[in-house]
């Protein structure tokens, strides 16, 4: 259920392109590696390659003299065996500290190198800019108008692309495993993380700073596609209008799904972070300060604009506020969405 | 040379031991024998980790599916906070140095008491009152910001931050007044003949880690003292909200906990340099470099605590800085693994279940050691960090290293403690337990975190379940492993043998006094003409190889 | 008393305490230097140095600091090793201090062109609900204090909304570095 | 870090000196330790006042102008009167240590009770300091409330004054300590416990007191007079 989004239910799938026919974020086999998805991830892997076999001789040699040594120098079943009068060997000693001493140059140095590299951004870069809240991401894309997602981030392949973070509540940190790139999104201030990618898919996108209750359903998809064909796709995810056809009911999920409510409000009951949807409308509630207030059309509209107006005792001020990224329109299908969840 | 120790006839058992030469509990609750303090201390750690490894468990559990299965988020998350903020600041830090470390300083250089039995004993107290302010926290309101209180998370959460903090703070003292002790007690106590290059490489590890609790103890009182006002007052130095700086309160905090991360596992090494030793009948390989790298640890230890914040908005700058200087930190780290190993050549290994721990170590603490050095190259760190690679990576040193350790130490020492054997048969069926279980948990948790499975993640994607599954079931072997142990060790309490004065035929001075030994330990002050590795075996009759 | 040892080490005279006792002399010259000192720093403070004022004052409070831990405080007759660990100490501030003095000068070293970019970002967010990161500490503090001002003292906000903004603004340009 | 002990020597020995504790093979070995403990435990202390000024420093790095002008709010005179009060005391202590060094316990007292005067001096300079800026709102975080006042701040100054309070705080909380300890060892020198052989916890104390001194003569340049 947390991670319908990945799964991918019938309202996320709404929101995908056609030409992204939702391929699985990993490989089946738990026991395969990631994809690497970008530059910067096949650059890493072959360090990441050369670091296991140079870690494997050093496992194997280390353990190998020690089992020999323990078989071979086993105590006779009577008494003890003479020992060694060996205390040090200068030799020795210099050979093994220093032999560890230069492996580890290297390493430092080419992992130098690479960091350098993810920590550049190329001046003609997109800008992207992601900001982080308890417990979903929203990504605003400069060069469409108004457009802001949420937990879904489209990639063109081929392009650098930088995205400028921040957060509104605590400290946060983006997650792109398939990129092998990892930032930590602090409030009060920007980072910065860029890549290029190379190979077209659909890939998981997490948190992994803790950041409290639902910090697991902060997971979001990354959408990489072809660059001829990104525009398109960009433009129509960020399109959030109702569709002619569309009930709005049905819009009103897809506005759900856009405004990462998920990851606070279930519709099967559970309680979360916030209330669930489900049998939420019409019902009186108990505020903190004692006094009752009925959910209708203007609490849950006042909820979402200034969400910590009024606060149902038993649940804490932790909701952001939506004004500016929801249109009345959208306002209003989200509330037929919450009326249709009985 | 003889033997290492002056042979002065240890006096037929006349003198009752330390622990029945006073009797009643307020002989207890009041003492300021060192020994007995250890002993306090040990009961302590260990009720904390039958706690925290209860918890561990239950997360373990959880963890079984990737959906939520029987606890809520809230409760997930005050479940992992708790398991490390117990694990850490009550078990794993006073675990060796104050339990064992407080039992055998003493009694390794040859002295009555610590230098200050008093202060000891109210360290002990500072201890219980830390815990006690923990436990409150946990009966409250609970914590859920992480055993690392990172800011703003920790001065926004609604559970109790202050009380925890202020339990840490205190326990914080306790660390500092036993570090402090333990530094003057090496410094001014040692016995007649005991100089710097005679003393145990116990002590020596001892030593090393007393200075860093001395050193950086202080800053995490700060650290904490500055979380508890900026969540009260809101002073503005590390909550964002108020105009300060979150990615400051990170290094205030590790600069601490990182050196604490040595804290924890120094004494770890010092143990392992007597159980190889003592049960390989050889001197130990590379004394000097040994002793000194246990000091190049301490002190590297405090230069490397960037390393944490790779990701963290730190400056790139000062990541590359850190990075390098990491590197330097598994140098002597590797050159005492070395030694260990070389300490077995033409040795005579007697396997008894604490020589069974002492290898089971150098193979669990080559994976933590390894695995660390991934984490400490900065572009790998950018994929790794905050996912259960770090998770393994630090189980491997904390729990591979330090409590396998300590564990074995228990073994070493348990006759000298109690004057009971115990069963050696059972001993390396736990052994074998507990080995099977932890590689079986946490090296499964090396390939989840590889794929990007993020830390602190009560529900998790399907594609890890397998992977989890498996690491569960391991940690329930741990778990037997560990309940078997702590049976036949309290078992042997009651039925076990009685233990002869020096049952290893270790040199060492602690194992020249009766078990359990006297309240003041020697009956005459001991006088020291040699090394605590001068075993009788050693053959003397070849050329070479004198120190 | 031939078995007492100290640091392993016969001792000769277990009885005498060797101590330093310093002529009364050496107590009036230190208060004096370090009246003088005070009166230094205290004087410079009123002068307009700029930024070579912390130096001063810093480079002054270093030799009182000294007189006192040489004289007062016995450290340079004392056992060289509690000197060891005074200066060890220092050291450690030093590294505490230099490493994380390091990183806060030295962030966004590599990324200049980040700044046009919160720059332009700002001015788009201008006037809408999204505000997030350092350009809205100030809105948020004057929160927090409108909320206390609520709650006591009997301030009605609306008064000092005025002086809000004002403040706000200031705090704009401070928080914006 | 005082050196009398509740045990009698548990063995025979050639002292029976009531100072010398049962685990101290000599009065050399027991006051060195005891020095060395002291010294150990003012690292710690360094250590975690450290914390602070590099609060302040970074602070200071973070809002330049925010804290020249919070800082001219403080009373410059107050903090130089203290500064000068605190170097007294700590002359009179050393002179106490001196005076027992030789062995005059009387003289000792006489210092004791100088320097516990300093020290109340002290604090009430800083009452009177606390006093006024609580009157001018002038608090630490989100209790800041100088600009109802009329005391206009350009910037974040509830943070100059946290980290005022904070330090000057902790180091309230040392001297209130301190006098404690002096007011403890002026009974014990009362009831002729120390001599000319036996004033290691004389000394430690001075050690304390001293080091209380140093941090002051750090805060006052730092928070009152640099600009």
């Amino acid at each position: 259920m947390l991670f319908s989004l990945l799964i991918a239910p019938a309202a996320a799938e709404a929101a995908l392109p056609p030409s992204n026919p939702g391929t699985p974020p990993m490989s089946d086999s738990p026991w395969s590696l990631l994809p690497a998805a970008s530059a910067n991830a096949e650059a890493l892997d072959t360090l990441y390659i050369f670091f296991w076999i140079l870690c494997g001789i050093a496992f194997v040699g280390m353990i190998g003299v020690q089992a020999y040594f323990m078989w071979k120098y086993k105590k006779p079943a009577e008494g003890h065996a003479k020992t060694s009068p060996l205390t040090h060997n200068g030799k020795l000693e210099f050979i093994w500290s220093a032999i560890p001493t230069f492996f580890f140059v290297i390493l430092f140095a080419w992992g130098e190198i690479e960091f350098m590299k993810q920590a550049t951004p190329p001046p003609d870069a997109m800008d992207v800019r992601v900001t982080g809240q308890k417990w979903s991401w929203t990504i605003e894309y400069p060069e469409v108008k108004g457009c802001s997602l949420t937990n879904d981030l489209y990639v063109p392949v081929g392009k650098p692309m930088r995205l400028t973070m921040t957060s509104v509540d605590v400290i946060h940190s983006f997650y792109l495993p398939a990129f092998r790139l990892k930032k930590d999104v602090v409030p009060g201030r920007y980072t910065v993380l860029w890549f290029e990618a190379t190979k077209p898919g659909l890939y998981p996108l997490m948190c992994t700073e803790y950041c409290g209750d639902e910090h697991s359903s902060m997971v979001g998809r990354v959408h990489v596609v072809a660059a001829e064909e990104y525009d398109a796709v960009l433009a129509k995810a960020c399109e959030l209008k109702q569709g002619d056809t569309e009930s709005a009911e049905d819009f009103g999920a897809r506005v759900v799904v856009r405004g990462g409510c998920a990851s606070c409000h279930t519709t099967d009951g559970t309680v979360k972070t916030g209330p669930s949807f489900k049998g939420l409308f019409g019902r009186t509630e108990t505020l903190a300060d004692g006094s009752t207030v009925t959910i209708d059309e203007n609490y849950i509209r006042e909820s979402i604009l200034e969400p910590n107006a009024k606060i149902v005792s038993g649940f804490s001020p932790q909701m952001p506020s939506f004004a500016g990224r929801f249109d009345d329109k959208q306002i209003a299908a989200l509330i037929a969405y919450i009326k249709a969840q009985k | 040379m003889s033997s290492a120790v002056q042979s002065h006839d240890p006096h037929p058992a006349v003198e009752p031991s330390y622990l029945v030469s006073k009797r009643g509990l307020m002989s207890w609750l009041v003492t300021v024998d060192h020994k007995r303090l250890g002993l306090m201390y040990l009961a302590s750690v260990m009720f904390f980790f039958l706690i925290a490894g209860i918890l561990a468990i239950i997360l373990r559990t959880e963890l079984f599916t990737p959906d939520q299965d029987f606890m809520s988020a809230q409760t997930y998350n005050q479940v992992f906070t708790l398991h490390g903020a117990i694990m850490v600041f009550l078990f794993i830090i006073p675990s060796v140095p104050a339990a064992l470390g407080n039992f055998l300083l003493p009694l390794m250089l040859g002295a009555k008491d610590v230098a200050f039995p008093r202060l000891n004993l109210l360290s002990f107290y500072v201890y219980s009152a830390g815990a006690v302010f923990l436990i409150a926290a946990i009966l409250t309101s609970g914590l859920d910001t992480g055993w690392t209180f990172y800011t703003p998370y920790s001065t926004s959460t609604g559970t109790a931050v202050i009380t925890a903090t202020t339990g840490v703070f205190i326990a914080g003292f306790s660390s500092i007044l036993t570090g402090l002790n333990f530094v003057v007690t090496v410094h001014k106590m040692r016995a007649p003949g005991m100089n710097w290059n005679r003393m145990p490489l116990f002590v020596w590890a001892i030593y090393s880690t007393a200075v860093i609790q001395v050193l950086a103890t202080p800053v995490l009182a700060i650290t904490l003292l500055l979380l508890i006002i900026e969540r009260s007052l809101g002073i503005g130095i590390f909550d964002p909200a108020m105009g300060g700086d979150p990615v400051l309160f990170q290094h205030f905090f590790w600069f601490y906990s990182h050196p604490a991360v040595y804290i924890m596992i120094l004494p770890g090494f010092g143990i392992i340099s007597e159980l190889v030793t003592v049960h390989s009948r050889k001197h130990i390989f590379g004394y000097k470099a040994i002793a000194l790298s246990s000091v190049a640890i301490a002190v590297i230890s405090f230069v490397v605590w960037g390393h944490h914040l790779f990701v963290s908005g730190q400056s790139e700058l000062a990541g590359v800085l850190f990075s390098f200087l990491t590197f330097a930190v598994g140098v002597p780290t590797a050159i005492k693994t070395f030694s260990w190993v070389a300490t077995l050549y033409k040795g005579s290994i007697q396997y008894n279940t604490a020589c069974w721990y002492g290898m089971a170590f150098l193979w669990t603490f080559t994976v933590g050691g390894l695995t660390g050095l991934p984490l400490s190259t900065l572009a790998i760190d950018v994929h790794l960090h905050d996912t259960y690679f770090v998770v393994a990576h630090f189980h491997y040193v904390m729990v591979g290293g330090t409590v396998v350790a300590f564990i074995g130490g228990l073994h070493h020492w348990w006759p000298k403690m109690t004057g009971k054997m115990f069963n050696e048969t059972a001993g390396k069926i736990g052994c074998l337990l507990v080995f099977i279980g932890f590689n079986v948990t946490f090296m499964t948790q090396f390939f989840l975190g590889h794929q990007g499975m993020p830390r602190r993640y009560y529900a998790y994607l399907p594609e890890y379940q397998v992977m989890h599954q498996v690491s569960t079931i391991g940690s329930y072997i741990l778990a037997v492993g560990l309940l078997w142990t702590l049976i036949y060790l309290v078992h042997s309490l009651f039925k076990g043998e009685k233990a002869p004065s020096n049952p290893w035929g270790a040199v060492s001075l602690e194992w020249q006094t009766q078990s359990p030994p006297i309240e003041h330990n020697f009956h005459e002050t001991p006088h020291i003409h040699g090394s605590p590795y001068d075993f009788p075996e050693i053959d003397k009759s070849g050329a070479g190889g004198h120190h | 008393m031939a078995k007492v040892f100290l640091n392993g080490q016969p001792v000769e005279h277990p009885h005498e305490v060797h101590e330093h006792i310093s002529p009364m002399s050496t107590y009036n010259a230190v208060i004096g230097a370090l009246f003088v000192l005070t009166g230094l720093t205290f004087a410079v403070s009123f002068a307009d140095l700029g930024p070579a004022s912390l130096t001063v004052a810093m480079v002054v409070a270093f030799i009182k600091a000294s007189l006192v831990v040489a004289y007062f405080m016995h450290l340079k007759y004392d056992d060289k090793y509690h000197l060891f660990v005074f200066l060890g100490t220092i050291i450690f501030v030093g590294i505490f201090f230099g490493f994380t003095m390091f990183d806060l000068k030295s962030r966004d070293a590599l990324n200049d062109e980040q700044e046009t970019f919160v720059r332009w970002k700002e001015q788009q967010n201008a006037g809408k609900g999204l505000v997030v990161g350092v350009d809205n500490v100030p809105e948020r503090r004057a929160k927090v204090l409108a909320d206390i001002e609520a709650h006591g003292g009997g301030h009605g906000g609306g008064d000092h909304g005025g002086e809000h903004k004002a403040d706000a603004k200031a705090e704009h340009k401070a928080a914006a570095h | 870090m005082s050196n009398e002990h509740a045990h009698a020597p548990a063995h025979d020995d050639d002292e029976h000196n009531p100072h010398l504790a049962h685990h101290f093979d000599t009065m050399g070995q027991q006051t060195a330790s005891a020095k060395l403990g002291m010294w150990l435990f003012l690292a710690t202390e360094i250590l975690m006042f450290s914390g602070l000024f590099l609060a302040y420093f970074i602070l200071r790095m973070f809002y330049p102008e925010m804290v020249l002008e919070a800082h001219e709010h403080l009373s410059k005179w107050a903090g130089g009167i203290n500064t000068v009060v605190l170097l007294t005391s700590s002359y009179t202590m050393a002179l106490g240590v001196r005076s027992i060094q030789l062995g005059d316990v009387k003289k000792l007292r006489l210092m004791l009770v100088l320097t516990i005067l300093c020290g109340c001096i002290f604090m009430v300079v800083k009452y009177f300091e606390y006093s006024a800026k609580f009157q001018h709102g002038m608090l630490p975080g989100k209790y800041y409330t100088a600009h109802l006042h009329g005391y206009e701040i350009d910037g974040l100054p509830h943070i100059f004054f946290g980290v005022y309070f904070m330090m000057t705080g902790l180091h309230g909380i040392h001297v209130a300590i301190g006098l404690a300890i002096m007011l403890w060892m002026f009974v014990r020198a009362g009831r002729g416990e120390f001599g000319a052989k036996n004033y290691v916890a004389i000394e430690n104390t001075g050690l304390y007191w001293h080091l209380v001194d140093l941090i002051w003569i750090f805060l006052f340049p730092l928070l009152y007079l640099v600009k």
